[in-house]
């Protein structure tokens, strides 16, 4: 049990970005204080843990029926790696004191808040329940990239770039900003992670999808023919799922429950998700002339990216209007993608990554002074100053994640193979890679007794079948 | 050369291919249809409201061969696919006027050779 | 941040419908105890919002295959209507002070507690957290509407509904109780909403299921043809969905944690939903001689709706038989309901309706006076007063939600058009108002190669294809 | 309401083997602290009932789709029996006060807890509360008895064991260890249940699964038929349902979350699972050569199963081991299985089973003594005092409920009859048990236009139909 | 013995059923396929990507029957399968040399004897 | 008349179809088969039971068409169902002895009239 003992005031708390100068007061330091924060940022680790079974949803319902089995392989590695990953290593290089540019100290997390994890003082949260909370978001990040890679990545091939995503590529970002390195000095401002989870999340779909190219089929003739997934319901499914997980992402990031307002954070969120919706919704219908399902659950995503990072810090109606706009542009987007020859099967490059830049600079506009504990947005007159800030922390996070993700896939690629191959890719990646189909009964209705048959007495063993034939497998004849 | 179209219970196709596969015949088409027959229909009920399916999931074997192998293929369907309850189906047999092998081209009976029987392991 | 900075002694609380006698005395109205109740009012929205991916998997799972992908896109829109809507108008409209009819302050959530909500006075949860928390009491009811029009209903006439329902329907009669109305005034008790949230749904379905008329093919001379719906699995996932999220539901509308015995109104809520379920099967092997997996489900829902209102008033035996009778005349009424040749895929007049009819007058026969602080039930030797508060409190729900509702739909009826054309509802709402299936490999199975081929070269471009078709559509040929 | 109105200092407390030393300096018996503690023990009786759905998915994807309904079916049933049994008689036996092998006050939950309740005094936790927490894990040790009995058990005939199983098998050993019995004397360690729970709900499997036999056309010339299930998809999905639940079922087993760090329990939890998944990824891929989808999942199952018992008493590290080797010894575990000719198709042995009993062992081995008040695990020089504590009380649980479930599964199949007709198994439970297939649109394609035409006419009623035939069915034609 | 392939509307089948079967001819088995003819096609788009799909799920319906009843089925599938909008489907008729009952091992037109027809209701 | 049926892959399938069209027969029908032939079957292991799995999905392929068109049909589909790797296929020719179309009532060669050919975009 490592209570730190020694509770000191809080000083650096005040200063931090995430919290609102009212925060200070309130944490008085008692134990109940304490154990009533650390519920909710558990509870908040918890819902964001269940975006993982989000993901794999909207993942599989997007792609083919023969793919199913392998997405959700992927799904449940990528969360142990990221678990495995981010407590042996990430957590250290992420939270660990150190300099401006990476964290080392707190490897297996090891040692106490304030002597190695100094970032996290004064909080009274313990360290395994920031541990959970953060690997929950580093499993989001890693679950984006993927998307992007669907039907035709080897198994082995991503697992090996997981290693890396979770323990090197994002803590790195994750150590500027939250981590109190220099961009968290320049005032550099996201609450939940727009940037350094989803952005970080789609730069590295963007380099995977590069290099792997697109599934076979996908263009023909210079044209993007539709490669429909096989499950509206699961796809839907999964964006609820999202969707509920998103309170604990956004309302959790405070890590308090008392002196923090969770509510008005979590009335940003979803309002700013019901305006994506509706913003999908009516550029679906211009551009597409139909209300396009995947589209318009897109649009929820692409909202509540967006709002990740200003949702402490700005009012309702710019809420609603930040999800708006990033509901409105993803149609156009997923189109851009598709012109630029990119295939992006469950549109997580617009959803993730420009509704993701759009979340983190719209801080410069609408941030509201009292909420951010200074910083003002440009149009309550608070001038451009945060908007820059805001503009080369996008910058920054963009030219490292993309050379470092294309680098490790790239070094991937031409040792064990990144792609998987025309034959596997063809059969599907359950048969070829996992042995087994995902929807068994759909490509082989043979073994055991499917037919519904109330009346049949089950065959008797064929009295006089010649010799063991030699070429049949084993077990399939008696 | 001639077509057999053989209806008959999804648990006899197992047996059925490997016996055919075994007798140098492993060319073969397999369908999923719903027949309706003698056999009696089952009910099904939904809240309340019961109807009588009358249209039960069974297999449809196509199986084109050269006029010599026509019988020991029936009589292999036959003995593996008999139960002797209602239901256990039926074989139709019909003329093919051509066949042709698309990877090679090659027309006629050749297409339809069959494999040396193999050796019983 | 809005924290009401003075705390009048909540006196107006203590007489309040919502809260045990007890609550008083625990609310002394301290930071920590404002933290811990609105952590409470925020986790339990949570789990009520997550109910909509329980009704939209019960909707689709009871529904035919050529339709799932409209159902999805439904109720992500109805979702976002509501947090739209009522955020603009119907909080106002419930929860704003105002005559005992209508509330008209605080429109676009603007505005104090004490001055612009009283009603909210008291309970130390900031206003953002408790709009999040009725807001998704809206989308449930929303969602039972849909229920009963599904398969044949425009998308474009149930957005114009919603937004009605949303903003006007719903508020008007959440004002009348919870809001502090007349029905308040008079006595009326609903603790978690039996009638304001499942009655009213099942009135607004009921006149759209009369106004739309049945389904192609569910009455052919004079019987109802039994359409299957096309996954139980999902179905039932639906279902465990909504038995989790009315643990939100029923325990949270106490908006507190301190001073409310949650465990035991949950407690009531599962007892009688176990209770339901068993109620329904009896009823089931009774009428139908088969254990029918949808009425099982069914009669889950008919238990938890019937102890929403008296989940905090009864004692758990009461909870046990208010569940098993909801239980026991739900498939009885499905075919009552079906007798009438109402057209109702997934039962809701009879889970919703009549089940909320039940609980809310069960609180006139079982109220246990120090429970509801005051108001005694029938069998204690109460006297028939509570009852008949009760009687009049849902037949004015009746009439006014009923009427507005029909009124409504006729108006959207008679411009946009409410029913789908019959060729649309043949082919299904999926390709036809959404330009894609919900299943696709199910209907098409052409583009890119689906089959499961692991020895197969990609085949070479037809070289010397004559011409370009003339009528090859975009990209389906090179 | 049954506020504990006096409130002894918990001497007892102290004592008892859940709550680590800390935990009394904390309880300073406010209503607040009580109100925290409450409030998580609710939330996590959620979680732990969410797992019902993660069950029902997981075993419905890992059986055939003619099951898929009547799984959903059994799996309600069996939540409202228990329900219903444990709340009338099981709570009495595990928690209420008796002799060291049988609780026998509190029937139908009457009686305050210092006075009935004894073992629950001091937490200041109303009852309530404590019922839904413990009734959630009397429902996922009855769903793994149902995991190795699918496709082949009468709905009837485990109704009935339902009864005993949840009435009366499980309370017992409940009562021995959480219910201050004989074995919690001992100083037999088990903090969230992998005996009680995990070890219990195989045994009785593994009883089932003997006097069942297996499926038919599992075994054929005696080798094991692969009879995969029919969805991946949903398999995974109650995987990672099952996960999310496991928060609950292992953080909420201290019964509080002032003064325990429910962080790290959790934290060790979810790295166990990480490393089950691996585990089981790699002896997959050596034993089998593939990445079996099904074994990744169990995997996790397994890992999670293991560190049920140690969660609160061990460091990260030996998480982690605990985790990897049961994911390790599960693939192996089902060869061995299968080769006992045991038919168990969602490998409920193994991972319930087996990691059960290596999980409640490995208390002996790894407990920290400052975790568990006293007793220290063997490699920190504690002696093999705890290691054969844990042993026998593992040797007692196994006689005890394999014995007892095995005699009443026996009763049952000499009286009512246990396992399904050949027909109707063959069939599939669903159209033989339940009158419905789980997926009608897979079975049968004619009631109701399933074509997707949109230009079609209705067809017009057969007008010149010679006389109704006499031996049409009702409604099949007007 | 001739064989009547039919591909109609999923909409026709049911009363095509009921009308065979009470006519005596209860035997027959349905394939679910995917059809193009003049019915132009549906134009479907996901994500902006625009396809016209030709093909069109519908019923084929195969029944074998006897020389004689041959005529009266046609005209009963003729009459029900009809709406007078393009995709209405269409009718062949083919020569079947043998038919073989699996359950006796009958041959010959013995095998598709119709059933007496009912007396009406 | 004729009637071919082509056992091919699902990836020749779309311009089998446009070709066809293309060449003013669009009348066909598809169906979902699984085929076995002489392509080795595939390894398939569950839980650690391996089995080799020899049915494969196929596309069946049924054109019925005037004894005219029946030579440039099958030739546009060996041109484009070819791959040289087996499992490409087969396809056979049966005769049709009568063809009606439901909607009017037509009966023989009238109503596998091809269009006239498009002419070329
Ligand atoms: N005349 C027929 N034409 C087409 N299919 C048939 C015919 N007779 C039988 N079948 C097929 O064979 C299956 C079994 O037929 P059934 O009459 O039940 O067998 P039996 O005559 O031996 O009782 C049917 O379900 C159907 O699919
Ligand atoms: N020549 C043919 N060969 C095979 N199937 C055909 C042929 N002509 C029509 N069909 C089947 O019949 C269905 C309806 O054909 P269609 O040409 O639309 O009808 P119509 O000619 O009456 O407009 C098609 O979808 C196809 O399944
Ligand atoms: N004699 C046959 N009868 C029925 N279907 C056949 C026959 N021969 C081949 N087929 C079908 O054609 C497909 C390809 O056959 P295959 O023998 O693999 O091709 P190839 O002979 O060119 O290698 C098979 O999967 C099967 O569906």
């Amino acid at each position: 049990m490592r209570f730190s003992a020694l509770r000191r005031v809080p000083l650096l708390v005040a200063a931090l970005l995430l919290i609102a100068p009212a925060f200070a007061a309130a944490q008085d330091g008692s134990e109940l204080t304490d154990a009533v924060n650390t519920l909710w940022v558990v509870l908040a680790a918890v819902l964001v843990l269940f975006m993982q079974a989000g993901f794999a949803m909207l993942e599989t319902g997007l792609s083919r029926m023969k793919n199913a089995g392998a997405i959700m392989a992927k799904t449940l590695c990528n969360l142990s790696i990221a678990l495995v990953m981010f407590w042996a290593f990430g957590f250290a290089i992420a939270f660990g004191d150190g300099s401006g540019l990476v964290g080392s100290t707190g490897w297996f997390l090891n040692g106490d808040i304030p002597t190695t994890f100094a970032v996290y003082d004064g909080y009274g949260v313990p360290i395994e329940a920031l541990f959970l909370f953060q690997v929950a978001f580093v499993a989001v990040s890693l679950a984006i990239v993927s998307g992007a890679m669907l039907d035709r990545t080897k198994f082995v091939g991503f697992v090996i770039f997981a290693v890396f995503y979770a323990g090197l590529i994002y803590p790195f970002v994750a150590h500027w900003t939250w981590g109190g390195g220099w961009l968290f000095e320049d005032g550099f401002l996201d609450f939940a992670g727009s940037s350094i989870v989803h952005l970080q999340g789609a730069l590295a779909a963007a380099a995977g999808a590069l290099i792997l190219g697109p599934r076979i089929g996908k263009f023909r003739g210079g044209k993007a023919i539709p490669i429909p997934g096989h499950s509206m319901p699961l796809a839907v499914l999964g964006i609820f799922i999202l969707f509920i997980g998103w309170a604990g992402f956004n309302g959790g990031s405070g890590l308090a429950a008392v002196g923090i307002n969770i509510g008005d954070i979590i009335m940003n969120t979803y309002l700013a998700a019901g305006a994506g919706v509706i913003g999908a919704m009516i550029a679906s219908l211009w551009l597409f002339k139909t209300l396009d399902v995947s589209q318009m659950g897109n649009g929820a995503i692409a909202g509540l990216v967006a709002i990740t990072a200003p949702c402490a810090f700005v009012d309702s109606w710019a809420a609603l209007l930040i999800g708006v706009v990033a509901g409105l542009i993803l149609p156009p987007l997923v189109l851009a993608v598709e012109k630029m020859k990119i295939d992006d099967p469950v549109g997580a490059l617009p959803a993730h990554g420009v509704a993701g830049i759009w979340g983190t600079l719209s801080i410069g506009l609408f941030a509201v002074a009292d909420r951010t504990g200074g910083a003002e947005g440009l149009i309550y007159g608070g001038g451009g100053h945060q908007l820059w800030v805001q503009f080369y922390g996008v910058a920054a996070t963009v030219a490292f994640t993309f050379t470092a993700s294309a680098l490790v896939m790239l070094g991937i690629k031409y040792t064990l193979g990144l792609r998987l191959s025309e034959d596997a890719e063809i059969a599907g990646q359950d048969i070829s890679e996992h042995g087994m189909f995902g929807y068994p009964e759909r490509f082989i209705d043979v073994p055991g007794a499917t037919s519904a048959e109330p009346s049949l007495r089950p065959l008797p063993a064929p009295a006089h079948a010649p010799g063991k034939p030699a070429t049949s497998p084993t077990g399939a004849t008696s | 050369m001639k077509k057999i179209e053989a209806f008959i219970r999804h648990e006899a196709l197992e047996a059925i291919h490997d016996r055919l596969a075994h007798m140098g015949l492993p060319s073969m088409s397999v369908t999923e249809v719903k027949g309706s027959g003698r056999q009696k229909g089952f009910t099904e009920s939904y809240r309340g409201a019961r109807t009588t399916v009358f249209l039960r999931p069974k297999i449809k074997l196509e199986v084109v061969l050269d006029d010599g192998d026509v019988d020991r293929a029936v009589d292999c369907i036959l003995e593996l696919a008999h139960t002797g309850e209602p239901g256990d189906g039926k074989i139709f047999i019909s003329d093919i006027e051509e066949a042709i092998r698309v990877r090679t081209g090659e027309r006629g009976a050749v297409v339809l050779e069959p494999h040396p029987e193999e050796a019983p392991a």
